[in-house]
This record gives structure tokens, sequence and C-alpha cells, in this order.
């Protein structure tokens, strides 16, 4: 299981460092620009969520900064 | 009247107006619409099942573009918690007593039931801010603070991140650091790691307040690939330093055959040999998140990966992914899958034995054990009025424990020691004054 | 010529960053905001515009006997010779006519008298509506400018015209008599002379209730004018529908649907405020037929509860 | 009523939005001796709309001198284009650009992206963004573009 995350991990580095052959033109992002493809749509879920798994799990952020607090439950 | 007629009207009115005043105005009008606040607000249940922990919170987030793209949001969450959560302690065929946290009282597990704490009764109350700017034409910059405080914890922090576009803004490079500091004021005061657990109004050994400093460093790339799908990629790097252990947590101490807890003699307080949990008191972790915007023809799928290691020697790994469905012009639905997985810490253990020598850190709290995790839940959104949108989201978690046999000393292999955690999300949001 | 109405003088305060000179006027408090630095020539420059819209006032009022209104609603049948602006306003709402299919009409007035929007329930009975409405309508009006003959009992009323006018008069003077940036405002009515140096734009405050939130809009004006149709108070309610105060002379009935107020932004004062009334008369179309102007407005529709 | 009809089929063809006609190609050598912004948006774009009452403002006030402003959309669809002119009402030249041609000519890397073009029809400025706290600079590139002889 474990090396087919990194093998994953690893395919995606090598899909960004083609970074200066991709993408798009400026007048190409009308549906980049559309709410719903923002890497964050909704801030109070992502917040909620992270914190849930924050106070159930030994992991947490990752996406961004995290918010704090004990979690301790 | 018709739409073209409606349409010539204003013409003609000017031309009307110009008639009377002698002349037409100067200028053309020039009026904007000063941007308000616009409000994110939702209401969240938690609730697990068995009579653990139930959550209730209100958040509002609320945010303000002001002329040129600068934002500043505001946040604020409050949580009402309430229920039971496991000390540690193991199963056993025999009542357990305990001693309460607050060191002047007891309470007893019933024999074959997994010992809960039960003196959850906390609220927490959550802020944050955050300022947000361009600089220049490809810089943005922000600077956020965030605190939150409970009746035994506060935590402030602050936060700033600046970030760089290049290739016509098809990559976007951002670096940011955190620094926040928490401090613990439990009930009872704070134990010594893998001390006895105390008896009823014993009080040696105990510091009142402590404290941990967290220092975190991220990186991130995110990428345009085509018109319709984005990537992002970030590392991030996090230093806690200072008192990480739970302080209301225990590990039971066994007998070395029979695997069940140590018992002591007749007192007020604990039934049996149990020791206050002890982990290391500094945790560096590195997490490499990964995350996908794809658009296909009105839906969007949102994935993401990802992969944390530690020198606790704990190692996850997290999927997530959500797929939005539009269902006519003004309403989505949200399928959710998650799955999670981490190994258990090098000091998890599920007991210590008795007249073994001592380790030098331990922690019997299932969330540092090995385990699986999977959440899968539904949202469905609606707008209402021009822009405002609300929504509700059903979700279920399941955590389930992973114990060899191997781990399991004795008369332990037949009692559920590791439960599986179940629980629901539900969530209502409401978003408007966009 | 103080007959009970306020005094007529000139008060000049210093408010959010420049001078203020007000006075009353039309029924209503007004204002002219200045960034000129000092206070008597701000005075100076309120008194022009506050004597223009005295001017307009007194002229066009319907209250005032002896005045061209009153001249015309009294003459009985005769023929009466108007001069040059009173023919050029009247030009101009024989344009509106035309425009809104005869629903803006300057002979509907009469119709308050058997209309009293206070708020309570009179309302009246369709024979006395259909008694009133002999009274109303511009195609039984001989125009021929500067000629004007009505028949006996008819009455014209400048009132849906008269103060958007007398706000772009005065912002007319008022631009030639100084370099600085300027704001009239009266009751509502507004007009933005220049861009303010200080500051980006001048802050206005637009009720607007479009949704389930009540709260005021603010507005960046940097020129150009404002003007609203339509007040939230004045109302008639009966047998669980509520009769707004815009009339249509056609039925003399007030319209359908229509929005509580209306508040238009177009290049002149003028403009603005006859863009909102023809809005207004349009009811459930008001939105309609203001997105096919091609203009920025802020419809308040509130709540059709009670009260 | 048909007085009014007649007034209505005359200004139509002056009122604004009124970009069912046709569209005729955009000759840009053709405003030779003109100062000329060329400025390219787009519906989706959130600083394009900061942009308009000013290019609207610009256009009124420097129309006799020698002024020209050329909207260009770059949106895909038309109708998105349209429903923005409905709210943001443009009292200069839109053109469309549906081949996106122009755009490439001018190498457009940001929305919306302006180029000032001196009497000589040469590209003076370029600016990327709009910011409207950098109003009164544009204007004073457009001023200085009015002024120069060549």
């Amino acid at each position: 299981m474990r090396s087919f995350f990194l093998v994953a991990v690893f395919s995606f580095i090598g899909v960004l460092s083609g970074c200066s052959s991709m993408g798009v033109e400026a007048w190409e992002r009308n549906v980049l620009a559309k709410d719903e493809m923002q890497l964050t749509t909704d801030a109070i879920e992502a917040a909620t969520d992270d914190h849930i798994y924050f106070s159930k799990e030994a992991s947490s952020g990752g996406r961004g900064f995290g918010g704090g607090g004990c979690g301790c439950n | 009247m018709s739409k073209k007629d409606m349409r010539s009207i204003s013409a003609t009115l000017a031309a009307a107006t110009c008639t009377l005043l002698g002349t037409g105005a100067p200028q053309p009008v020039q009026a904007q619409e000063e941007p308000g606040w616009d409000f994110n607000t939702a209401l969240l249940y938690y609730g697990e099942q068995d009579d653990r922990i139930q959550d209730l919170s209100v958040s509002v987030l609320t945010r303000k573009v002001f002329v040129d793209d600068r934002i500043l949001s505001i946040g604020l969450t409050v949580y009402a918690l309430t229920g039971a959560s496991p000390n540690g302690a193991l199963v056993q065929s025999v009542p357990q007593t305990f001693t309460k946290p607050s060191g002047k009282k007891t309470f007893t597990t019933a024999p074959g039931e997994l010992p809960l704490d039960n003196t959850f009764r906390d609220s927490r109350v959550a802020l944050s801010l955050d300022w947000q700017q361009p600089l220049g034409r490809l810089y943005a910059f922000n600077v956020g603070a965030s605190a939150s405080a409970e009746f035994d914890y506060l935590h402030v922090g602050v936060n700033a991140k600046l970030s760089r576009d290049f290739n016509n803004r098809n990559t976007t490079l951002s670096g940011g650091v955190a620094v926040a500091q928490d401090e613990l004021d439990p009930v009872g005061g704070v134990p010594v790691g893998l001390t006895r657990m105390r008896n009823v109004d014993e009080r040696t050994g105990r510091t009142r307040i402590e404290s941990k400093d967290i220092f975190d460093v991220i990186f991130g790339v995110t990428q345009v690939v085509s018109k319709n799908f984005l990537v992002q990629l970030n590392y991030s790097y996090s230093d806690s330093s200072g008192y990480l252990s739970d302080p209301y947590k225990i590990v039971s101490v066994v007998d070395g055959t029979t695997g069940d807890a140590v018992p002591l003699p007749p007192a007020d307080g604990p039934s049996h040999l149990n020791f206050y949990e002890h982990r290391p008191d500094s945790r560096v972790k590195h997490s490499l998140y990964a995350q996908g915007k794809y658009y296909m023809s009105g839906k969007v799928l949102d994935a993401s990966y990802r992969y944390m290691t530690d020198d606790w020697e704990i190692d996850s790994h997290t999927i997530d992914i959500r797929l939005r469905w539009p269902v006519g012009e003004r309403s989505y639905f949200e399928p959710h899958l998650r799955f999670y997985s981490q190994t258990a810490a090098e000091f998890y253990h599920l007991s210590l034995i008795d007249g073994d020598p001592l380790p030098g850190y331990a922690s019997a709290d299932y969330r540092l054990g090995d385990f699986d995790a999977i959440t899968a839940g539904l949202k469905f959104g609606w707008k209402i009025g021009g822009s405002d949108e609300m929504h509700v989201r059903l979700e279920a978690y399941r955590q389930s424990g992973n114990l060899s046999r191997s781990q399991l000393i004795g008369n332990q292999a037949d009692r559920d020691n590791y439960p599986d955690l179940n629980a629901i999300i539900f969530q209502f949001g409401y978003m408007f004054g966009k | 010529m103080n007959d009970g109405r306020p005094e007529r003088v000139i008060r000049v305060e210093h408010r959010d960053g420049c001078w203020c000179g007000q006075f009353f006027a039309m029924g209503g408090p007004c204002e002219a905001l200045c960034e000129v630095d000092d206070p008597e020539e701000v005075r100076q420059l309120t008194s022009l515009v506050a004597a223009e819209a005295w001017r307009i006032e007194d002229k066009f009022s319907r209250y005032l006997p002896g005045n061209i209104v009153s001249r015309i609603n009294e003459a009985g049948g005769d023929v009466v010779e108007v001069d040059v602006e009173t023919a050029q306003l009247i030009d101009f709402t024989v344009t509106l006519n035309n425009l809104s299919e005869g629903r803006f009409d300057i002979t509907s007035g009469v119709l308050r008298r058997v209309w009293r929007f206070d708020g309570g329930s009179n309302v009246p009975k369709q024979s006395a509506v259909n008694e009133i409405l002999r009274l109303v309508g511009w195609g039984q009006v001989d125009w021929a400018s500067p000629i004007i003959r009505m028949q006996p009992g008819m009455e014209i009323d400048f009132g849906g015209v008269g103060k958007e006018y007398a706000v772009d008069r005065a912002a007319t003077l008022l631009r030639e008599a100084t370099a600085g940036a300027c704001l009239v405002n009266f009751g509502g009515d507004l007009v933005a002379i220049r861009k303010p140096a200080l500051r980006n734009a001048w802050n206005v405050g637009v009720e607007a209730i479009n949704s389930i939130r009540q709260s005021d809009k603010l507005l960046k004006l940097e020129v150009g004018a404002l003007a609203t149709s339509g007040d939230a108070r004045r109302f008639l309610f009966r047998d669980g529908i509520r009769y707004n105060h815009i009339l249509d002379p056609l039925s003399g009935w007030p319209v359908p649907d229509a929005p509580r107020s209306i508040t238009v932004a177009a290049d002149t004062c003028t403009q603005a405020g006859m863009l909102s009334t023809l809005a207004m008369l349009e009811g459930a179309r008001a939105e309609a037929f203001l997105d096919a102007q091609d203009v920025r407005y802020w419809c308040n529709r509130g709540d059709d509860a009670t009260n | 009523m048909r007085r009014l009809v007649l007034f209505a089929a005359f200004l139509s063809l002056f009122a604004p939005g009124g970009a069912a006609v046709a569209d005729p190609p955009l000759d840009l050598p053709a405003y030779a001796g003109k100062v000329v912004v060329v400025d390219f948006w787009a519906s989706w774009c959130v600083p394009c709309r900061r942009s308009f009452p000013w290019l609207n403002a610009m256009q009124a006030k420097y129309a006799d001198e020698g002024l020209i402003i050329v909207g260009v959309n770059l949106d895909e669809e038309r109708d998105a284009a349209e429903e923005f002119l409905r709210e943001f009402p443009a009292d200069f030249r839109v053109y469309f650009d549906d081949s996106k041609e122009l755009a490439k000519e001018f190498g457009v890397v940001a929305m919306p992206s302006s180029y000032l073009l001196g009497r000589d029809g040469e590209v003076r400025e370029r600016h990327y963004g709009f910011k409207v706290r950098q109003q009164a600079e544009y204007e004073a590139r457009i001023v200085e573009a009015l002024n120069s002889l060549e």
C-alpha cells in the first residue's frame, strides 16, 4: 500500500516539474474563476473537519495552518 | 411594453432631460456599491455512539473585501462538548475504580466495559483573524492570528504567508510560517508521567500549568494544468515542544501471564495499578499534501492525498474525495469519502507489564494506536436569492483499531480493548451577503 | 414670506471632514456638501443652491396662491399662457406621459382627494374613484406651447419632477460657482459634482431590502446622481391587501406589486428620478424595466407581511 | 405612440449594449492619430467590473481630445459577455475577439490587460490588472499620451 502512495507522490512531483510547459492563457480562466473550483470552497467546513480529525487522529494540517486547541477527547 | 421599447426609454429620457436642463451631464454617473460583509455560518453536530463525545458548535466566518482585493476575515466558533472518552485503561472482567482527574472523587467501571472518563463537559471559543492583500501584481500576502479558550486550555497563534505567481499566473509558489503557544491548566493539576494514579486528595507530584510551543512552516506549489484542472502540492513541517501528553490519560499495568490489571489493596483511590501516560516532550512532523480539482461539464472532482510521518514513528495516509454534482441551476449534491490509516506511535502500549522495567515513554491513548478510519457523507446545497446559499451535510465516521494477537497478553485476547468508534456529523450551513 | 412653513435660513456645519450647508426646502431638509476649506464660501455656495430651491418651490408648488400652477389650476377652463421654463417642464412631462403610455400624468394629483395613504384602511369606493377619474388624463388637456387650457376642476402638479429638476438646476449653478467637489442633496435626491479629492467617492446610504436581510447599502458615488421613488411608510392596508401609494392614473388604483422604493443612479437627478418613477409604475415588472435601461438601481421590495 | 416608436428606432442605433448587430472587424491602424486604450476583459474577471465605470468616465472625459477606448472581450461564450454588459454597460466600443487573435498578438498575460497606444499607433504603456487606487496614475498616462504630439 505504502509503495503505491509513494509512486503517486513522486509521479505528481514529476508532473509538476513540467510546469513551465503547462497552463492556460489569461483568457482561458473562466472555469478556474468559479467559486467551486477554488482549492477551499467552504472555509468553515474545512476548519470544522480539520478540528474533528485533529481531535480524533494523530495527524493534522497539511492543507494550511490549523486552528489549534487541545482536542483532548 | 416590449423589451426593445423599454430599452429606448433611457435614451429618450436623456435627450428630454438635456432639453429641459439646457445641458447634459458633464460626466456620466459613477456609483459603486461599497462591498459589505459576507457571512458564512454553520451549525454542526458531532456525536459518537455509546454515550461518548457529543459536540455542538456554531461558527460564523465573516469577510469584507476592501478596495483592490484586500480581504479581512474574522471567524468565531463556539463549541459545547459533553460525554465521555476512553481514559486508556483496559477492559477487565471485574469492576474497576479510578480517581477522577479532579482528585476529589472516584468512579467505577462495570466488568467487561471500556473505562470512560465522563467528566467532559466543556465549552470552547475559537477566534481567528486574517488579513490578505496583493502586493504588486504577482505577490500576495496574508497575516493571521488565532486564539481559542477552554476552561482548562488556552491557545494563541500567529501566522504569515507570502505567495508569488509565475509562468503567466499558472504556477503559484507560497511559503508561510506559524507559531503558537498552548497552555494547559487541567482540573486537579498536571500529573507527572509514568507515576501511579493517585488516591483521592493525594496532592503530591503535580504541577499546575504546563505549556507547549508549536512552530510550523509550509511550502506550496499550485499549478494550473489546463482550463479545468488545477493541482496543489504542499510540504509542511511542524515542530511541537513542551508538554505533549494528555493529562487525563492513563495506562493499565498488567500481570505478565494473565494480562489482567494488577489489583491494589483497598483504598479511597484506584482499584488497580495504573500509570499516568507520558509522551516525549517534542514531536517533529512532516507532511506532503496533494490536492487536485477537476472540472468536467459542471461537475467538480476534488481529490486530495496527505502523507504524514513523524519522529514518534506515526505514519499516516489520508485520501479525501468529493464530487460536486449540480442538480439544475441552483442546487448540487456532493458525496464525500475519506480514508485514513495510521501506524502506532513507538511508545504506544496497550498495557505495561508489572515488574518489567518502565519504558521511557508510554501511552495507551487510542488516537496513538494503529487504526484505519473511513468517513462517508453526502452534502446537499441550494442557492437562495441572488448568491446566498444553504447546505446540509450528513456524514458517518468509523474508526477501527488494528491490534495483532502478538500484542495481547493472556486474557486480553478475549476482551474488546480497542472498540470501534462510530460517529455522525451533521452540518447546516448558510452563506449570505456575498 | 413666512406662512407657517419653516424659516428660510442657512446653517453651516463641519461634518465628515467637509463643510456642509443646510436649509429647509420642498418639504424636507436639504444640504450642500462642499470640499471647500472656507465655511464662509460654503455659506455663499449654499445660498446659491437654496435660492434656486426656494425659487422653484415658490414657482411650482401647488399650495401657493398666485403662482403659475395656481393660475393654471384655477383658470376654470380658460386659456393660460405660461413662461418658457414652465413650458419646458410641461413639454418634459408630456414626453414622460408618452414614454409611460399615459401612466405618468401631471393631472393625476386629484386622485389624492380619495386616496389618503396614512397607513390606515381607508380604501375608497370604486364609484368615488370613477368620479374623480373624470378629472384625470393629459389627453383632455389642450397644450400648444406656451398656451394651456384644462377642463374646469382638473389640476396639474409638478410634484413628480420638481425636486429632481431643482437638484439638477442647483447642481448646474454650483458647478459654475466653484471648482471644488460638491454634493447637492435634497432629501435623498442628489447629485455629486466632481469626485472628492480627499476621499475616493461620496458615501451615500441607500435603503435596500432585496433579500431577507434588512440593511442599508453604502454606495460610493464619484460623480452623477441618485434619486429614489417610493416611500415604505406610505400605504393603506385592508382585507389582507396592501395598497401602496403609487397610483395608476389609468385605473385610479394603486399599481399592483410595485416595490416599496427604488433608487436609480443616472447622469442627472432628473433622469434618475424619472427612471425610478417609471419603474414604480411598471409594478411587478419594475426590475425588468430597469434591467432593460442599463442603469444601476436598488429595489426595495421589503417584506409584504402586514406591518 | 407612433412618434415614440419612430424616435425609439432612431435612438436604438446609439443605445448601449446593442451588440446583436454584426460586429465590424477591429481596424486599429484606422485610429492613427488618436490615442487608443485597448482593454482586454472577460465577464468572469472581478477587477474588470471595477474597471468599466472608470473606462466609461475616461471615454467621456477625453473623447474630444482624441481618446478611443476599445474593450476587447475574451469570453468563450458571447451570452456571458452580454450579461456582463447589461450589468456594467460600456460607453465605449466593445469588440468580441472570438478567435483570440488580438489577445495573442498583444500577448495578454492577465485579466484585465490594458494597452495604451499613442497617436503613432505604438504601445506606450501596459497595465495588468486594475487597481482602483491607481486610477489617477492610469489617467495621467492617458493625458501624457494625449499631450504628446507624435
